[in-house]
């Protein structure tokens, strides 16, 4: 195979600027009396505080007294301290963190969107209703769905929607079946949604090709099931083939079929998750229709379902009219609001605007050419950090770790850490559960070749070097603002506000 | 065709005949042919992105835009504030914007040290020990307090008051009945305070706003005995900017408090993104939900900080979890967070007093003009019986560049109004005459 | 005297991030055939080329060709290797680099001003003109002045301009003399622009108190003397406290008096050279009205004069008629225009915020506190660098680092790279020429008593460190991005542009 | 009392207590108490910034923006591009937004590797061996042209076509008048070309425009030869879109080509800040006005940028510098290096095509309408004679929404008409339709 001149397009290679002393807080900062902000001068005349006398705050809460300067330079430097997509590349799998287009931000912006009050009588967002129609219309033809909420405000939250939609369409069938399988392979998020449900967790075991085991899966599929989570391509970045068979058995019995859409980002354009049979299907906005992360959030989970559960979506859901106005519409069986407004309607209007400028082709391209940069990646680095599974990987794959820790004693935390010293972001470590010293590699589609191949050469120099000088590697990271950090004493005895006496550095 | 696809029709040849393939196509080829779509996906063709804004542009134009077409008087959890220039600036920055979760902490220090005053800015100003780095939003940090009552309680009926606002207590029935919870909501009084004295019997929560949805302040002790007698942990859903004029829930023994965090400085932006608050005391600690941040040391002895207390958290924990959340509410509590600093100790009173007078002058001049208020003792939100149908009145004041406060469900004559430090002496007196008009 | 517990407030203290290795050009990651740009489709048809046929270019200009992601990553850790206020302390003296409000920047982006097209007729740019009018009147109140020109994009251009002005007042009475009297510690754009506007320079002295020599004075004030150009505070941080007798001499051989705005940002609300006796005013808003640097622009150097040198200044003005709308307006012997439009106009605005914003009493605190900081840091500083004159400094001072070098070795250039190690940005070094060694220091008002004691703290630990090890000073900066850099080897073979043969790095 | 001073009362009185002093104006003591103001400045009184920004919002409605109430039509420098949203994004970082002039190079070199690029860009687009950091804008890019050229050729008479844009040949006037330059200028003939056989004596420059202000393409071999005839150099005011299309001035031998680069992203602005090209041939390096950028290594061989052949500046050679110019416009210099790359090699090809498609599709609209279309052959602009007041038209479409067009100082029944790539079929039909009911 070709090897490509390493050139670091998307590589954080860049020099650091100034300093090695860590960052004060804003309260180390913090000078009696000084202040950032100035009062408007409204007219409005001081009202008496008699009314809330009682109430009163016996002394202003102990907020930091900062200049707006020094706040600024604060803010400035830790953002300074602080990898992001923009500054390199970031294949941290199951996170689709690609290139997060910069006219997304002037949609966020938007007078006319960002300035509008939630409780804005329908006559007045117009505009807003519209933009929410023409996103639930996109998805449900992305998913093969029939309607959809976008009120979920992340994932999970999708998922805990869709498991209450399952607990009230057997409720409106008369049954109440207590149990959801989710495969071994399932992301955290998934058997914690189905316990806040009230259901209960049935396991399903993966297979040696990291598949769904069908035996495994006729073993625990009975009346008690009410459904199954599953994300296809899997956490493995493998595309279940069994999938109609799956849902063949799930379905005989009477429970419904629930897609984490987490890994829509393989098959966007090529594969439809309703093709494949199941009911409800959520899309994670932040992951493959590229609205930023922001750090852990905002993201958006709309959640889409084929046409007979449309009854039990959350309300209300925006509706076109007979006289061409739109307004809110509740759903006759509604399982009820799962958001206090209408989800994260900013982060939706981006991704609104990421499937505009997209087209269909665009987005077929885009999943395509994110299945081909991992599959050339696994390939490519075959030789050095095996992959799980015999398996040709979807968007993602996982390799392990366990032949390099079993020579050299280095593991896959350490080969993560190692990578940072070298301007990229880690992958994904130990998850999923069921590999040995997994680290789980999503390139996405936005990293070129020649990031691929400096990404590549990262991996071999750190593989290389773990059997040449292992501690090199154990003690990595060097090159960062701070050196691994003790997690254990952190938890044993948790700092988690600041305070004069206790600034944590004991 | 726009995509952010960098490869050049060269390269992806390249790297197909790399991994033994012809086309783009056959990378599903392990795919049933059957389940493939065959077709091109039928949504609108492709934009460059000046076009995707024009349109955006046009959208926007067909909404009423607060100081732009409309003049808000309405509150509800989400309020008019003025957003620092300086704040919307550093929140902005694509260090913080195009970061994930801080997984690798020593590349992330940005974040987790943002979270890290997070969470102390929001214990101080809620007079709690302990916040979590964020939740959704206020009605799911509602919600999440309930689990963790019920967690720590082990019983499963909730009491709430009737002046938790109407879309926290549907979220928390939403979320909780389908898991077997009891939902009772108790009433409020002619003055619109909860009639704790209705309570009886047992439970896990005791849920109160403070001021609750109809802008009255709550009698916390009152809300603290009774939860005492349901053997119950006292749930308060605050008013986060109310919190800096009055004495805050925590000083009154509350268990957990929780809010929306929006008018820390965060756009209306139609409902959210916002912001989650969620505090509670040290001894409930290991069932919080969500991620928490710690400050911890490296090997030199240098501060660092790091999530903590991960065995919680679903990934770690998965259905025994306190919680299901992953993706939170992060580049908002990052945004309150400097919000919170720029206001600082006395700008935040000053930001509280300057609401409070903008809504009392506004009730003054309805009071004068023969409109009735209710809810008194108010800090900034207040209650008018309008006597005709409120929705009707709304409509039509929203012509006329009004948004005439939000609507309470219970009751078609009511609308909850508000004013904010943006409001001007002009533009509450031009109201007040305007909405007298319509009262009966 | 008291030393407060130094704090970092505004000091770059952060850590870096990752990675020491150069940043690639972006020619360097370039790869044919890539692109970031998609087209709009505007439905107009294309044009046969036939008509500019013999003009057609033959081969496409060399630009790079990179994804929009690639280009984002490489101009965000481009960012990451630039200092900045935003960053931290910038005590550069004579530029004042203060902090530069946040909201300036909406201003700048407001589309109401920032979609404006210099041609649009008169009663489409009302908003404009009143904006430009209000900030001539704030800036002849400031200044002591009765009109003003905003053409002028910096203060050299705002000098030449004057100049200009001066020529076309002593030809209006039909006289030219020939030279223009500037101080042997001017800046170089003064003797610059003198040069510029057809005039010679003559030099005068300053004195052992660092002021202008009176007796030199006298010795070179002549016939053919046009003007003089006087920077009040003068470059030393001086006031010239004689700057009446100065006046004096010079308007008696019937010259100019020029004043170089650019150490306004001392005395604001206090003095104002109109008062002094200038006739004519320079003011560098991105000094005193903290419009940000850029870089190195853009600025504005607007001009102020007496009442009846108006008639000379650049047109057009704006001005109100009698039926209160704006229009432009030609003095009737203006020296015509010195830019393509009116001036650096987002620039202007900016200013004029900044104005809205202080009001009379904020500006006067302004400078006030200018003066106060730079006081206060020079007699902390005094006893590990005394300052080079023994006046009380106004908004800046200079200190000698004569004794330093003499003693160790450490020269004005190695105490600035030191300084850099230390988390600021370094004083200007070398200037005025009249001082040896100097270093010139100009803290600004908006840097906090913790942040002028943590400078001063780095400053006293340089001196230490001389004393002790002076190699650690000389080979400084050891914590940026990049050491110290051939400066004589890139001027004796030029690389000026990128090319594929010569990457500037043999 | 807004302000930036971050000092509390208490650290003023200590601060003056150490320096000796009782009070803030004590400060001011050594000055001549008659020199002192004694009274506030009369300015109106201080603001909130949310204040000040509704002024602006204010004063901003009072303007027509292109694309929120007015279509553009005009150029004359200033033209209606698009401008990318990362663009935008990159360029205006804190990190360049607030950075001085990169005196240190170690802690710019963010900064300067942006100028070198830039530099590298804008020499390549113009076909010329280097380019400088930036200048004002294209009149002071041209004066500084001129300037280079005397210092060349140490004469002082400067040849100037009409064809170069008024305002920028008063410019030249303003600024060389004084100086002793004797300026020429050379008429255009019927097809708007300038006349170089008209060119007689000797010179220091011959300066024209390629395109000309009336959008004619000129003939710069036949200047190339006037030039040399005059013993001048030649000195090219180019449109850097156009030499996207075009040969650029480089290949027909051209000494100085410098341009107005508001073309490459820069928004309209009401005229600035907008960004001087100026670029030249290697053997006028050491002539060259500003800053120059260059690479080098460090000790350990590390590539990286400084500010270089310094002995050219103002601060170094004082009154024999090549220019007077200090603070440039370094950061629209960024803004355009960062285009250039967006944009790319084929990008700018065909944003030039796109311009030239719709600017030719107007004056074949207008043509088919009757209209006569002057200066051909025209890249983006040409143009038309009304036969009536022009102003007067101008002034009349403004009010219903269109920029029709430049003014031609000379010509009183003249526009200058362009279109962008932003401009529709739809708008350019309109246009053309309305335009030509105004045409005698
Ligand atoms: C496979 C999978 N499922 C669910 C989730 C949860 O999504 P969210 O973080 O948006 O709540 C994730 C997030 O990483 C995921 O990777
Ligand atoms: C004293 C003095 N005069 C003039 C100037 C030139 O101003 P500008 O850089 O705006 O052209 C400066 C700039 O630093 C200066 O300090």
């Amino acid at each position: 195979m070709a090897h490509r001149a390493a050139r670091p397009g998307a590589q954080a290679s860049s020099a650091p600027l100034v300093g090695r002393e860590p960052e004060p807080t804003i309260f180390e900062v913090s000078v009696p009396g000084r202040r950032a902000d100035a009062p408007r001068r409204t007219g409005v005349p001081s009202a008496p505080l008699e009314e809330i006398g009682p109430w009163l705050r016996s002394e202003p809460a102990a907020l930091p007294e900062v200049s707006e300067r020094d706040l600024v330079a604060h803010y400035t430097r830790l953002a300074a301290r602080n990898y992001s997509v923009d500054l390199g590349a970031y294949p941290l799998g199951s996170c689709t963190m690609k290139y997060n287009p910069k006219f997304a931000d002037d949609i966020a912006q938007s007078p006319g969107l960002a300035r509008v009050h939630p409780a804005t009588p329908e006559s007045g967002v117009q505009g807003w209703l519209e933009l929410l129609v023409e996103l639930e219309e996109a998805l449900c033809e992305i998913t093969g769905m029939a309607a959809a909420t976008l009120q979920p405000p992340a994932g999970a939250a999708g998922e805990l929607t869709g498991l209450l939609m399952i607990k009230a369409y057997h409720r409106a069938q008369g049954r109440d079946p207590h149990a959801i399988i989710i495969p071994d392979s399932a992301h955290g998020t998934n058997p914690a949604s189905v316990t806040l449900a009230g259901y209960e967790v049935r396991t399903v075991r993966s297979d040696d090709r990291g598949l769904v085991s069908l035996s495994d899966l006729e073993r625990v599929v009975d009346d008690a099931v009410a459904g199954i989570m599953l994300t296809n391509p899997n956490t493995l970045g493998l595309f279940e083939r069994d999938v109609e068979r799956i849902l063949e058995l799930v379905h005989a019995v009477g429970a419904l079929a629930y897609y984490d859409g987490a890994n829509l980002n393989a098959i966007v354009g090529s594969v439809r998750p309703g093709d494949m049979g199941f009911d409800i299907v959520h899309s994670n906005l932040h992951k493959t229709f590229a609205t930023p992360h922001g750090g852990g959030g905002p993201g958006a989970g709309p959640v889409a379902v084929r046409a007979d559960l449309e009854r039990f979506l959350p309300g209300p859901l925006p509706r076109r009219g007979d006289d061409g106005k739109l307004r809110w519409w509740w759903p006759p069986e509604s399982i009820g609001n799962v958001h206090a407004f209408w989800g994260n309607a900013l982060v939706l209007a981006r991704a609104w605007g990421f499937l505009r400028y997209h087209g269909p082709e665009g987005l077929r391209r885009m999943s395509q050419v994110a299945v081909l940069n991992a599959r050339w990646l696994q390939q490519r680095l075959s030789r050095v950090l095996p992959s799980a599974f015999a398996e040709p990987c979807m968007h993602e794959f996982v390799v392990s770790a366990k032949t390099l820790r079993d020579t050299t004693g280095v593991r896959a935390a350490d080969v993560a850490k190692a990578l940072l010293d070298r301007g990229f972001h880690a992958p994904t470590v130990y998850f999923p559960l069921i590999v040995d010293e997994a680290l789980m590699i999503e390139p996405t589609e936005t990293e070129s070749p020649e990031t691929l191949e400096a990404l590549a050469a990262a991996f071999e120099d750190i593989v290389a070097t773990s059997e040449r000088d292992p501690a090199a590697i154990t003690s990595a990271p060097h090159a960062t603002p701070v050196g691994r950090l003790d997690e254990v004493g952190a938890a044993r005895r948790p700092v988690l506000v600041w305070s004069d006496e206790d600034d944590g550095s004991d | 065709m726009g995509s952010f696809v960098p490869h050049t029709d060269d390269e992806l040849a390249a790297m197909l005949a790399d991994v033994g393939l012809e086309g783009l196509d056959e990378l599903y080829e392990p795919i049933p042919a059957r389940l493939r779509l065959g077709r091109e996906l039928s949504l609108p063709h492709a934009r460059a992105e000046a076009e995707v804004l024009e349109e955006i542009e046009r959208l926007g134009s067909a909404n009423r835009a607060a100081r732009r077409d409309l003049v808000v008087f309405a509150g509800g959890g989400a309020f008019d504030h003025d957003v620092p220039a300086a704040v919307r600036a550093l929140a902005l920055q694509s260090a913080f914007v195009t970061a994930y979760t801080p997984y690798q902490p020593e590349v992330s220090q940005g974040v987790l040290q943002a979270l890290f005053e997070f969470q102390t800015l929001v214990a101080r100003l809620l007079g709690m020990d302990l916040a979590n780095a964020s939740l959704y939003d206020g009605a799911a940090a509602t919600v999440e307090a309930v689990n963790l009552a019920v967690a720590a309680t082990k019983r499963h009926r909730v009491v709430v008051s009737r002046g938790v606002a109407p879309r926290y207590r549907s979220a928390v029935a939403t979320l909780g009945r389908p898991r077997g919870l009891e939902v009772v909501e108790v009433g409020v009084d002619e003055t619109l305070a909860t009639r704790f004295a209705d309570v009886t019997g047992s439970a896990s929560a005791l849920v109160v706003a403070y001021p609750n949805a109809f802008g009255r302040l709550e009698d916390l002790r009152a809300a603290r005995d009774a939860a005492t007698a349901l053997g119950a942990l006292l749930v308060v859903v605050a008013d986060p900017l109310a919190c800096a004029l009055v004495e805050p829930p925590g000083a009154f023994g509350a268990d957990v408090v929780v809010a929306e965090g929006q008018s820390l400085g965060i756009p209306l932006s139609f409902g959210g993104p916002y912001l989650g608050l969620f505090t509670t005391r040290s001894a409930y600690v290991r069932l919080v939900p969500g991620r928490l941040v710690g400050a911890t040391v490296d090997g030199e002895g240098r501060r660092g900080y790091v999530t903590t207390l991960r065995t919680r958290e679903q990934d770690i924990r998965r259905e025994r979890a306190t919680s299901n959340v992953c993706t939170n509410q992060t580049l908002l509590a990052i945004w309150a967070a400097i919000n919170l600093s720029w206001r600082g100790r006395q700008g935040m009173v000053d930001l509280a007093r300057a609401n409070y007078d903008a809504a009392h002058y506004l009730a003054l001049r309805l009071e004068q003009l023969g409109v009735r208020v209710l809810g008194r003792p108010f800090v900034r939100e207040f209650v008018v019986d309008l006597g005709v149908d409120a929705a009707e009145v709304r409509e039509r004041l929203l012509e006329e560049g009004w948004l005439a406060g939000v609507l309470v469900p219970e009751e078609p004559t009511w609308v909850v109004l508000t004013a904010t430090e943006a409001r001007t002496k002009e533009e509450i007196d031009a109201f007040a005459e305007r909405l007298a008009k319509e009262v009966r």
